[in-house]
Parts: structure tokens; C-alpha cells; sequence
């Protein structure tokens, strides 16, 4: 496999660069902060459009089945601005788990529509407690009659949840962990809006008796902690390629503002503390970067398994540390004006934090990698 | 307590019993969140305990204990002002007053104060019907203070101020600011700075409140069109005020250092962590952030120990040195750290911006987690506010190193 | 307790800061570097003949009962020169245990001659993959007849177990562990030298049926534990003093070396990258040096317990960790030429190494001081 | 392999053939503990086996697979050159010679040497019959290389060198020496330097080894008094050689950011964890230590991943920017993290110097501790040698960052 993008993927770059800049700049992600639905219908068409949505969807269902690494490619420059579409929550982790674990009759139904920009998916695993383990949970799903599930439980935080017309809810069944598409409109199902720190909306998701027909189920019985590990990964990866844009911009804008800001009659980029720290802050993103394209590439490879679960940990592990890290010192060498709220760079530190808590932080990501090496 | 006592002794038991007689019971318990002690001030509204209390201290002198009777204050020695704070702190008092009347611009005038000045000045902040706010940074200077803009042009008896300060905490409450302006435009930086008062009344102010990356603020921006300020009100002389601002800053960070940790932040640490973490046999059951939590903790303990150490230096006679630098360097740094364990401790409790509990009562973020999360974000401008880190370590390197200037560093004071 | 000298303190300090310019300086402590004994007879009877081996001993015993405050100003300057005299293993780990644990008799015997300089005392209580632990030993100690007590095992890494007359040997009793004072003369000792990466020499002591009398068990029974970690809370005091003054000594060094090599043109201590990191050790020195006051002004106090094991762990973990930093950093700024044997600098680097494994590391600390602190 | 194949599948089996017919068995076994590869030199002593390895490998070109026949060289295309690397590296092969004459001063010669250096010089070099050393840095001239004093003045057909040479590896063990000498004390300090070729028979050249805080070492101070150097052996021109030596420099800090990890690295790290602080159900008991190798690997991971995106991108037409200083400044640096951890790791059995085991087997320290303890010393010279971090950070900084000069930092190249 090779670490460089092929001339196609410089072109979407280019591509998705020019879309982000004309279409989503950084005062659209201030604008919709804890606003109304949080996202733009319209953006999310045009992204559809583009054909963004059907990248890692096969051709069989409407989208080009190109893979991880042009996704990535686009991931990341929408990460540079923080487009708050739900491509993670719907191409990613949405697409992902019907792909590998629906029936024909659900991928017919939903990928397509996936493609199209007509479905929101979103992933709600998390409850109360259950920190970044994805067996920790209390909600349960009993197989009612031969042809039903009744869904009983409340997951929380679930990222892009107050928009999304379908759930992928994690469950415990008789035999371990299950996953079940739940449509928003179920009855039974209660959707409470939350606003996080970084402006986006999340939601707590309550089921109630909720019942779902018995194909709503995905993977066969028994494997479906390993399916929501595998959907995860590819969730996962996907949020690095944004954290590596998000990063990357953060940085470049702090390098600006050091080339621009004079204090003591110079441009305080011309102090040395401040230029080792920002050349060690952009060895971090070249580190960071090189993970990310390795993760994406594993994930298209044919491989599987945990080199690409390790490929996955160390690309998010670095991410999360990285994005941290940029985030903290670019706040600091924008001195005062990167504390108010009107600079965009406390933006970015903000949605470093949901990023480093999404999908398990850095220790989490470190000891899964420990457990993959073997130790 | 040895028979009848020194002049000291009998001075605790007088105070003890004044303070007994005369406290609110309500003066006696922590302030609520959200409750503010007293600043003083003109737009200060205070509930009847409060007022009371503050009162009686008027009248003892006690809101400026060390301060001369002339000017309202309460004459007493530094060892008795210790009993005084002594027996306060025993009886779990807050403060009739506090602001930066008392702490900063009135220990200034006393020192450098013209005398015209001080009973014009003093007496109202010792009654707190006067509140102060500090007119120093500005946008286009922050670590190079001495850079600042703000003109103030004499036309006869006045100086006419343009410009804007940024920064200046309170300035919405404030009844005066102490204000650095540019009177010597042609001099170098440092040489064309004078200090003045000035009634935050007088035509031309404007003042605008700062939102922060973690919310509302006490900071504001101040903007000056034609201000007319008195000559009159220039503390010290006219293009000398940079001597005077800089020894409140040093005075500012010693207080920064000292004022973040909070008594029970270390508990709150502790239990976040048995709550979200586990609890393994009576210990935190993640060790990797048991191990975040100690080394903080350590770190905590050599910073009080060291300012402790600072204190009892002092007090042995020792003269000091440039310590306010370390502290503001290591507490703020500390705080942060502190903050951004909280955060790693609560992981996905961390996010909440606002939220109502659910239904249920257990989904959205409780109210500690969701304050967490913005002490974290506030906590970021600690190492930038008072004096930047890097400014500390400017201080640090040259004036306690002896390390020789580098070329490209500011030539000038920090 | 006040954090500040006494001038009796400061008088005591000037004291030794001179000896050690005088009698020891570097140049000693690179010639003895795993030459003979490792120490020099002169300069320990001239350290006895100043008092400074009894300052935590009382009158009683010939000693003058000043204590902890006292020794460490001593053991700062020593440290400062790399001195490699025994005086942690015997006026502090020695002293301590026969004071607290010895009998009447016992005291008499050897707390004057220890005063005098007459006795070397070393701690024999690690074991292979004990690592920190005091507890995990395989030596035992069965009381043979009611008189007599015999002791089988092996220890490792005894510091200065060399040039010791005596040995402090934990052993597994009965009821726990023990504490038992072994001439090194005894039958069934065997005494291996090894050297170690400071220069100074270590010994492992194998016992083999060594047979002494009753009254050499040190402290009550099931007590020894106890005893012996009160007796290690010293040294370690001890030692941090030391390392205080040995990683104030390699930063003044640096210092000096910052202001006056030059590179560019100029001194390479007004590079501000330099000088930021040089300022931020400074930090770390000054918070050692509070540290260690107090770990010796608790010692020196009345309260006992938890709170003086918590204010010794402070202490060890700070100072091993930035002692380590220091060290590391120094080496750094001094550039190739702090590479060469020939220069001091790298004294410093290889005691600190010794002295952070000494008595348990900064992780082994900060485990001490959360379970300390109940968590 | 489907069918006969193009020319380079051809060559890739005659190659195949023709390694396996002549590699004596002794050299598909990889270096024992102690045993150095080949180096070439007249006082290197070689056994039968590295000698007829060496022999049969010059005869055809191996040696310098790349270089052209007139030189001894293969004369092979790159594709050639990588299908005999696949081929040696796939069999377990040595390659038959080393050293700074065929990666450093060969190289150099070929793109900016006369033809009689090239003549004299390339093909003993190929035979393995000259080794090189390489004389840049000097006591007072390290990060600031430029400013080297070594002089060389000419007199007649010769210059004169008079000087030292400090950090010269292999100094000791070395035929010729390629150095940089001031040949215009009068320019400014890089155009002043000049690149020369010195036999170091010649008298007046004198070689100390220099001991290193974790042992002996390969490098030596060379010192130079009145030593004759004809002036046919200056590479480039007088006054020019300042470039030439940079271009040898960033070559030099990519192979550096390569060298540090060795395969078994990780592996080593892991057992030496399990056996001193225990095994938890096929886990390192420790989850501290257990943290820190997971976090040193993955940094591994990274950095491993963006050298190969660099070679991906060389091959893909993109020029390398200064990458080389990316890999010098992370590698070694991870280097000494993972040397500093694995004493960690070890915790008492970390302090051996030297050592025999005692009796009973069980005292004292083992070889691989031993190692360990002066492996993390060696490693610190690692962020020195070859352009120290700082050095890396400032080239960062300037060159790809951009950043602007630092008034204090100098002003010419790094």
C-alpha cells in the first residue's frame, strides 16, 4: 500500500478544499452552533451530490465503492472548517453496519438511500456509565414474538441523534450484544436534544418498549459486539481524517497569526521558544497524518482484523494527543484574543475536546493497542 | 492562654468579641454559588446582611485595618491586622469588602499618592461606595504592555483620552478606573507612560463585555473618544507611570499564583474518579489516572510548600526575589492541569455545553460536570491573563538566571 | 514548622559547602569512581570529627540530637560534589533502626561508634524481583534456640555493602518481616562487590546459615515491616537532600556553561528556547528544594506516621523526577562535549539514574503517596 | 512469476542464481554481538568468508551497484540496484562492504569531483581497500559548524592545515579523511571553507579516541599540525565547500532518523516488563509501564509510517522537502525515550556499570542489563550528533515553517 494520494484523490482534494471554502467557511459552523437542527439540509444535499455520501458504499447500491482513502481526502477538509454534516454518523458507521451486517432487503432500502442524502443515521451505543466499552450497557432487546424485538433502555450522547431518522442502537440479548436500525419515528422512542461544548447537537435516545421487526437486526446472533467493533473502527478512522483537518487548520492559523502579531517591535514568530514549540506542534500533525492515511489504506486493504484495529488505535490515540496538544498552544500563543469567543481558534479547541471523547480517548485507544500487540 | 496576656492577647479577645457581637450569622457561611462577596461600588446591590456587615466594619476601620485613621482605616499594626485576619478566618467570616480599591490603587496612593489624592480617594474605598477597575492592556498590546496607544493629550487642566483598553476586569461595575495612557508619544516606550484616574462616568466611556471561549466574563473592552480627565488625578509624575504599573503586577501575579486552587478540588478530583472510574478496594481503580491524579497532587504540595517557604523567608527577614513569577508560572500551569484531568476523568461527561437532565434524571451532564468543562476552557487563560507564561519565563531567564538578553527579545522591561 | 533556615542552619551550611569545596571536590568522586573502597577513610573520620554523624542521634549517645533540618543542609552540599561517603546508609538508615528498634544495649553499642565515625552500616534488605517492595524477601530468619537467631537467603544491590561492617537485613519470620543487625564478620556472609553506573560500589551479600544472637533483632515482633519502612522514610529524606543539592549543582553547571559558550556569535544562553527551558528547571529546582524541607522538618516533628511517609514520598517523587530532567537537560545543552567522560557533567547524569532507583522511583511515590492520601 | 518475464525479472533470477553460488554460508547469518560488517580499510582485519564475500562481490560490480563500470562500479539502473537489495535482503545476505566511502564521499565525488579524484579515489574505495572518516566538527565549532577554524594556507602546490578535529568516528581506524578547512579567514565565516581529501598517513596527523559517558566509542579528536595537502585534492572549489558539505549533512540525518530502532526492539521492551514487574493474564501487570510502551509504539508507528510516506512520495515524483530534519528529531528522540524506558522498566537491575554474576547466578547484572544501562546513555548523544535537535527545530522552524528569523538567532544557514 502506498502513503500518497494518486492524482484522483489530489483532484477530490482540490475538490472538497474548494467546496469547504465557498460553502462551509468557519462562520458557518459559529453560525449553527446550538442552533435549530445544527447542520444544513442543503450542504448535506450538495454533499450527496457530490457523490461523497456513496465513497465507501458499493456500486451494487448506488455509490462507487471507491473506499476509506477518498473519503479520508474529503473528511479532512471538511474537518479544516468543522462542517457539522453527519457523514461519520451516515456514510460511516451507518453505512458500515448495514453494509456488513444487513440483510439484502435493508441494504436495498437504506444504502441507496444513504448515497442519495436522504438518510441520517446515528450511533447511539453510549449509556450511563459505560465510559468508552461498548459491552457496558444495560439496554436489552427480547425477542417478543417470532418476528418482533421490543428494545427497552436510554443511550446517551448520541452524536448528530436530534437529526437523525434512524438509530443504530446497541442491545443485550440472550446471547451477548446485538445491533438494531431503529427508525427515529418508532413508537416508543423519545429523543432529548443536548448541545455539547462544541456547539454540535447530540441526544439522549429513551426506548420504551419499542419494537422493531426481527430483519431490523444486524449480523447473525452472537457477533454483534464484533460487528459494532468493526463499524466503530471504520467511524473511527473517519473522525481522525477530520481531526487531522481540524488540527492542521488550527495550526495554520496559529503559524499566521505568529507571522502577523507584533509585540517588542517584532512578529513574536520570530521569538525561538515559540518557533520550536510550533515546528514540534507540526511534527505532530506530519505524525498524525501519516497515521490517519495508514488507518484509511488498512481499511480499504483486504486484511482485516486487529492490523486493522491496531492501525485504527494508533491513528486515534495520535489524533486525540495531537489535536489536544494544538489545540492548548494555539489558544496560548493567540494570548488574550484566542480566549474570547468571538476568534474562531477557541472553536477548534472545543471540538478537540469531542473528538478526543469520541470512539474512546487516547489511554483508551494506547491500551487497545497494547492488547492487539499482545501485551 | 497564659494568664491575662500581652497587648496582643488582649487585642484577640477585644476583636473576638467585637467580631461575635457584630457578625450577621449569615456573614458566617460560604459564599453560594453564583453569590459574589462584597466589591463595593456604586451599582453593588447588597442584601441587608451584607450592607450590615459591611457597616459596622466601616466603622471599626476594619475594611482597611493597616490603613491610616485619616483616611477611614483602622491604624493597626501588622501583628494585630494578622490577629484581626486570624480571628476572622477562625470564626469562618467572609470579608466586609474586598476589590482592587483595597488590594491594588490604595496601597499605591498611600505609597506614591499625592496627598490631595488620597483624601480624595481613600476614604470612599475604604467605605466601598467606590469600585475600581485596572486600565492596562490594550489589542494592540498584551506581553508588550509598554507598547500601549492610548493617548491622553493635555489641552489646559485636562488630559484628553483616546483610545481603548481591553481586559479590564469589571469595568461594567466599576465606578473609576486606574488607567496607563501614552502622554509622551516622541519617548521611549516605557519613558511616555503616565498613571491616571478616572471617573468611568465622564463622557466619551464606553464599555463592552468580552464573551470567552467559556462563556460570559467579568471582562470588558473600554473605549475612549475625547475623555476629559483632570490633570490633577496623574498618581506619581506625568510620563512616569510604567514604575508604578509594573509594581502592581508584580503584586497581581503573587495573588494570581495563590488564588486557584480551591480547598476541596482535590476531593472533587478523587470522587469524579470513583464515580467514572471505579473504585477497586477503597482506591481508584484506574491507575494509569490514580498516577495523574498523585503527580498533580505532589506538584500542588511543592508550589504551597514553596510559597509557604516564600512567606517564611519574608517573614525570617529574606528579601524577595522574583518568586511571584514562579508562582504565576506554576499555578496557572497547575490549575490547567488540574482542569484538564477533571475532563479526561469525566470522558464523555465532559462534553455538555448546557443541558437539562432528562426525563429520567441520567442522561444531559449534571451541573458540576457542565462546570468542569467550562473551568477547563477558563482555565486556558490563565497562563495568558496577568503576565503571559512566556512572559514569566522571560523574567525568570534573565532577571533570577542572570541568562544574557537575546537579540531578538525585547530589550525592554517585561 | 517554618521552611526557612536558622542561622545555625546557614552557618552549618556554609560549613559544609567549604569542606566539600576543599575535600571533595568533582575531581574526588570521578578518582574514586569503582577505585577500592570507594570512599575515603580521611574524609569520613573528618566528616565524624565535625559532628555531622551524629546530628540526628542523641546526646545520649554522643550525637547532638539537631536533626533532620540539620543533616540535610549537610547532605545538600554533599551531594553538590557527588561526596560518595556512607552517610545515608549509616547515620541515617543505621542510626534510625537502632535507635527506634535496638535495645538499650544494642544503642550503646554502636550509636556512639557510629558518631565517631567508627561504624559503617548498610541496608541489606532488596532481593532479586523485589524491585520496590520491602516486603517481598525470601530471605527467613528462624530462631534456632531461644538465644540465637539463623539466616538463610541472598541480597542484592546493597548500597556501600562493600566497605560495611554491619548489615541491616530484613528477613521473613514467623509472624512477618524482621529486622536483624549482621556483623559482616559473621560466620556464613559473603560479600560480592559490584559496581555500579555512578561510579560508587554496591555489594550483594549472600547469607548462608548465619547464626546471631537475640538481641540483634531489631524492633518488636511483627513490627519489622514497620519499622523498617520508618527506617527507609529517613534515608530517603536523606537521599533527596542530596539529590537536591547534586541537581542544583549540574544546573548551576549549565548555567555557566549557557552564558559562556559561544555558537553564532553569540552565547548560546540568550537563544530564548534555551532560556525558557533553563527557567523551567529552575522551577523544578526550587519546588524540589520546598519538598525537601519539609520532608525533613516532618521528620524532625512530633507527628509521626502517614503524614511524614506522605511529606518523604513528595519528596522522592519530585526530586527523582526532576533530578532525572535536569540531568537529561544538561547533558543536552552542554552538547557533545557533556558526551565525554572526560566532562563532569555526566557524573551527574549517572547518580541521577541511581538515585531515582534508590528507595523506589517517582511511579512507586506516587503510588505511596495516593494510597497515603486514601486513594 | 508468469513466464519468462521482462529484462528485470531476468536479471532478477540471474542475480538469484549467481548470490546463491557464491555467498559463502557464514555471510547469510546476521552480525554476532560484538562482530562489526565490513568497512574496507587498510587496518581492517577480515575473515576468509567477509574476504571472498567481498572478492567475488567487487568482481562484479557489487559492491557500488549503481556506480559506473570505469569506476568499478555495476553500473546497474535503480531498478536494477533495488531488484539486487530484494534479492541479498530476501536470502539474509550482508552486504559485502560499508562504510562513508561508498554512502558519503563516493557519492559526492561522482556528482562534483574532477575526473582524477574520481580516478584515484572510486575504485578503492569499491575494492574495500580505502576507509573514510569524515572531519567537519571542532571543539569550538559544533551547531555552528560554519564557524570552523581549522586553517589551511596555501604554500605552493599544498595547503597546511593547523587545527583539530573533534567527534571524527572511526578516526582511529580510518585510511583518508575528508575535511573541511578555512581557507579565507577574511570572508564571512561559510564562504571561507573549502573540502578537502587528506590521507591520514600524512605527518602531522594525530588521532585520540575520545571515551564516552557509556563507554569506549568509535570517535576520536583528530589533531593537525603543519600537515601538508596537495591542492589537486580540494572537491568543488576553493572557498566553495560550505555547500557541498550541507548537501553531505542532510543526506547524513536521514540515514540517522533510520538507524536507532532495531527489529526486536519492542519485543525486548515487552519480555523485560513481564519479567521484572509480572504477567496479568497474558498482560504486563503494570498498566503504567503498559502505557508507556503502548504509547512509545505508537509514536514508532508514526514515525515509521511517515518516512515510508516520504520514500512513497519520492518515488511518486514529489521532491523532498526537509523531511530529513523530521526523522532526525523524532527518531532519536524516541530513541532515548524508549532507552529511558526500558531502564525504567528494569528499576534496580537499571544500575549495573560492570559485573559478574555471583556465585550463586542470581546477584549482580546480566549482559542485557548491562547493555540497557549504556544504551540510554548512548542515546543522549543521539539529539547532539549529526545537527542537535534545537538545530533540527530552527530548520523546521525557518525553512518549512517559514517562521521569521529571530533577531537574536543567526542569521546564516543552520
Amino acid at each position: 500500500m502506498d502513503l500518497v494520494l494518486n492524482e484522483e484523490q489530489k483532484l477530490l482534494r482540490q475538490a472538497a478544499k474548494d467546496f469547504a471554502h465557498a460553502r462551509s467557511p468557519l462562520a458557518r459552523a459559529r453560525k449553527l452552533r446550538g442552533a435549530g437542527e445544527g447542520y444544513s439540509r442543503d450542504v448535506w444535499k450538495e454533499m450527496a451530490e457530490l457523490g461523497w455520501l456513496g465513497l465507501t458504499i458499493d456500486e451494487r447500491h448506488g455509490g462507487t465503492g471507491l473506499g476509506h482513502r477518498y473519503l479520508m481526502v474529503v473528511l479532512e477538509e471538511l474537518g479544516a472548517k468543522l462542517a457539522p454534516e453527519p457523514i461519520v454518523s451516515t456514510a460511516l458507521l451507518g453505512a458500515t453496519a448495514i453494509e456488513l451486517g444487513g440483510s439484502a432487503e435493508l441494504q436495498r432500502e437504506h444504502l441507496p438511500a444513504i448515497v442519495k442524502g436522504e438518510r441520517i443515521i446515528a450511533l447511539a451505543h453510549h449509556e450511563r456509565h459505560s465510559r468508552f466499552s461498548l459491552a457496558a450497557i444495560d439496554t436489552t432487546a427480547e425477542a417478543s414474538t417470532g418476528t418482533t424485538w421490543t428494545l427497552n433502555g436510554e443511550k446517551l450522547h448520541v452524536a448528530d441523534g436530534s437529526i437523525a431518522d434512524h438509530f443504530l442502537v446497541s442491545a443485550r440479548v440472550v446471547d451477548g450484544v446485538a445491533l438494531f436500525l431503529v427508525p427515529a419515528s418508532a413508537k416508543g422512542v423519545t429523543v432529548s436534544r443536548e448541545e455539547r461544548v462544541d456547539g454540535r447537537s447530540a441526544a439522549s435516545v429513551r426506548l420504551d418498549r419499542v419494537m422493531v421487526r426481527q430483519e431490523m437486526r444486524l449480523g447473525a446472533g452472537g457477533r454483534g459486539l464484533r460487528l459494532l467493533e468493526r463499524v466503530i473502527d471504520a467511524g473511527t478512522a473517519g473522525l481522525a481524517a477530520e481531526m487531522l483537518g481540524s488540527m492542521s487548520a488550527a495550526f495554520a492559523m496559529t503559524l499566521d497569526y505568529l507571522a502577523t502579531r507584533v509585540q517588542f517591535g517584532v512578529p513574536i514568530g520570530s521569538f525561538q521558544a515559540l518557533q520550536h514549540r510550533a515546528a514540534r506542534l507540526y511534527v505532530e500533525t506530519e505524525l498524525a497524518r501519516s497515521a490517519v492515511m495508514h488507518a484509511s489504506a488498512m481499511l480499504d486493504g483486504l486484511e482485516g482484523g486487529a492490523p486493522v484495529a491496531r492501525a485504527v488505535s494508533v491513528a486515534k490515540a495520535k489524533c486525540s494527543d495531537a489535536f489536544m496538544a494544538i489545540a492548548h498552544e494555539a489558544v496560548q500563543m493567540h494570548g488574550g484574543i484566542g480566549m474570547t469567543d468571538e476568534h474562531d481558534i477557541g472553536l477548534f479547541l472545543k471540538r478537540a475536546r469531542v473528538c478526543e471523547m469520541t470512539f474512546g480517548d487516547a489511554a483508551y485507544h494506547r491500551d487497545r493497542f497494547a492488547r492487539l500487540s499482545g501485551f | 492562654m497564659q494568664g491575662g496576656g500581652s497587648g496582643l492577647e488582649k487585642f484577640r479577645e477585644e476583636t473576638r468579641a467585637w467580631l461575635l457581637a457584630n457578625a450577621p450569622p449569615s456573614m458566617r457561611t460560604p459564599l453560594a454559588p453564583g453569590e459574589e462577596a462584597c466589591w463595593g461600588g456604586k451599582k453593588e446591590k447588597r442584601s441587608p446582611d451584607v450592607q450590615r456587615w459591611l457597616d459596622v466594619n466601616v466603622e471599626r476601620g476594619f475594611t482597611a485595618p493597616t490603613w491610616p485613621r485619616t483616611y477611614g482605616g483602622g491604624g493597626l499594626s501588622k501583628a494585630e491586622a494578622k490577629v484581626l485576619a486570624e480571628e476572622m478566618s477562625a470564626l469562618g467570616l467572609r470579608p466586609p469588602l474586598i476589590g482592587f480599591g483595597l488590594s491594588m490603587i490604595g496601597p499605591l496612593l498611600l505609597q506614591e499618592g499625592a496627598e490631595a489624592l488620597r483624601s480624595e480617594h481613600l476614604p470612599p474605598i475604604v467605605r466601598g461606595e467606590i469600585r475600581w477597575c485596572q486600565g492596562y492592556s490594550e489589542p494592540g498590546a498584551g506581553s508588550d504592555l509598554a507598547s500601549l496607544q492610548t493617548k491622553a493629550v493635555r489641552d489646559g487642566d485636562v488630559y484628553v483620552l483616546d483610545g481603548s483598553k481591553i481586559w479590564t476586569s469589571y469595568a461594567e461595575k466599576a465606578d473609576w478606573m486606574f488607567i496607563l495612557v501614552r502622554t509622551d508619544p516622541a519617548a521611549k516606550k516605557q519613558h511616555g507612560i503616565t498613571f491616571l484616574l478616572m471617573d468611568m462616568t465622564t463622557p466619551g466611556v464606553t464599555v463592552r463585555p468580552i464573551r470567552l471561549i467559556s462563556g460570559a466574563s467579568p471582562f470588558c473592552e473600554t473605549f475612549l473618544t475625547g475623555v476629559r480627565v483632570p490633570v490633577t488625578n496623574v498618581v506619581g509624575q506625568e510620563n512616569q507611570g510604567w514604575a508604578l504599573a509594573r509594581a502592581l503586577l508584580a503584586h497581581e501575579r503573587t495573588m494570581i499564583g495563590d488564588v486557584f486552587k480551591e480547598r476541596d478540588d482535590t476531593d472533587k478530583l478523587v470522587a469524579a474518579a470513583r464515580d467514572h472510574l471505579g473504585d477497586d478496594g477503597g482506591r481508584i481503580a484506574d491507575p494509569l489516572v490514580r498516577d495523574r491524579i498523585a503527580a498533580l497532587e505532589i506538584d500542588q504540595a511543592c508550589l504551597d510548600l514553596t510559597m509557604q517557604r516564600a512567606k517564611d523567608g519574608a517573614r525570617a527577614g529574606q528579601k524577595p526575589g522574583h518568586e511571584s513569577s514562579i508562582f504565576k508560572l506554576a499555578g496557572t500551569e497547575l490549575n490547567q492541569r488540574r482542569r484538564d484531568l477533571h475532563c479526561a476523568i469525566l470522558g464523555p461527561q465532559a462534553l455538555g455545553w448546557e443541558s437539562e437532565p432528562s426525563a429520567a434524571g441520567t442522561a444531559g451532564y449534571g451541573p458540576e460536570e457542565l462546570k468542569a468543562t467550562r473551568d477547563w476552557l477558563r482555565s486556558r487563560g490563565n497562563t495568558i491573563e496577568g503576565g503571559t507564561s512566556e512572559i514569566q519565563l522571560d523574567i525568570i531567564a534573565k532577571r533570577v538566571l542572570g541568562l544574557p538578553d537575546a537579540r531578538g527579545a525585547r530589550k525592554d522591561g517585561a
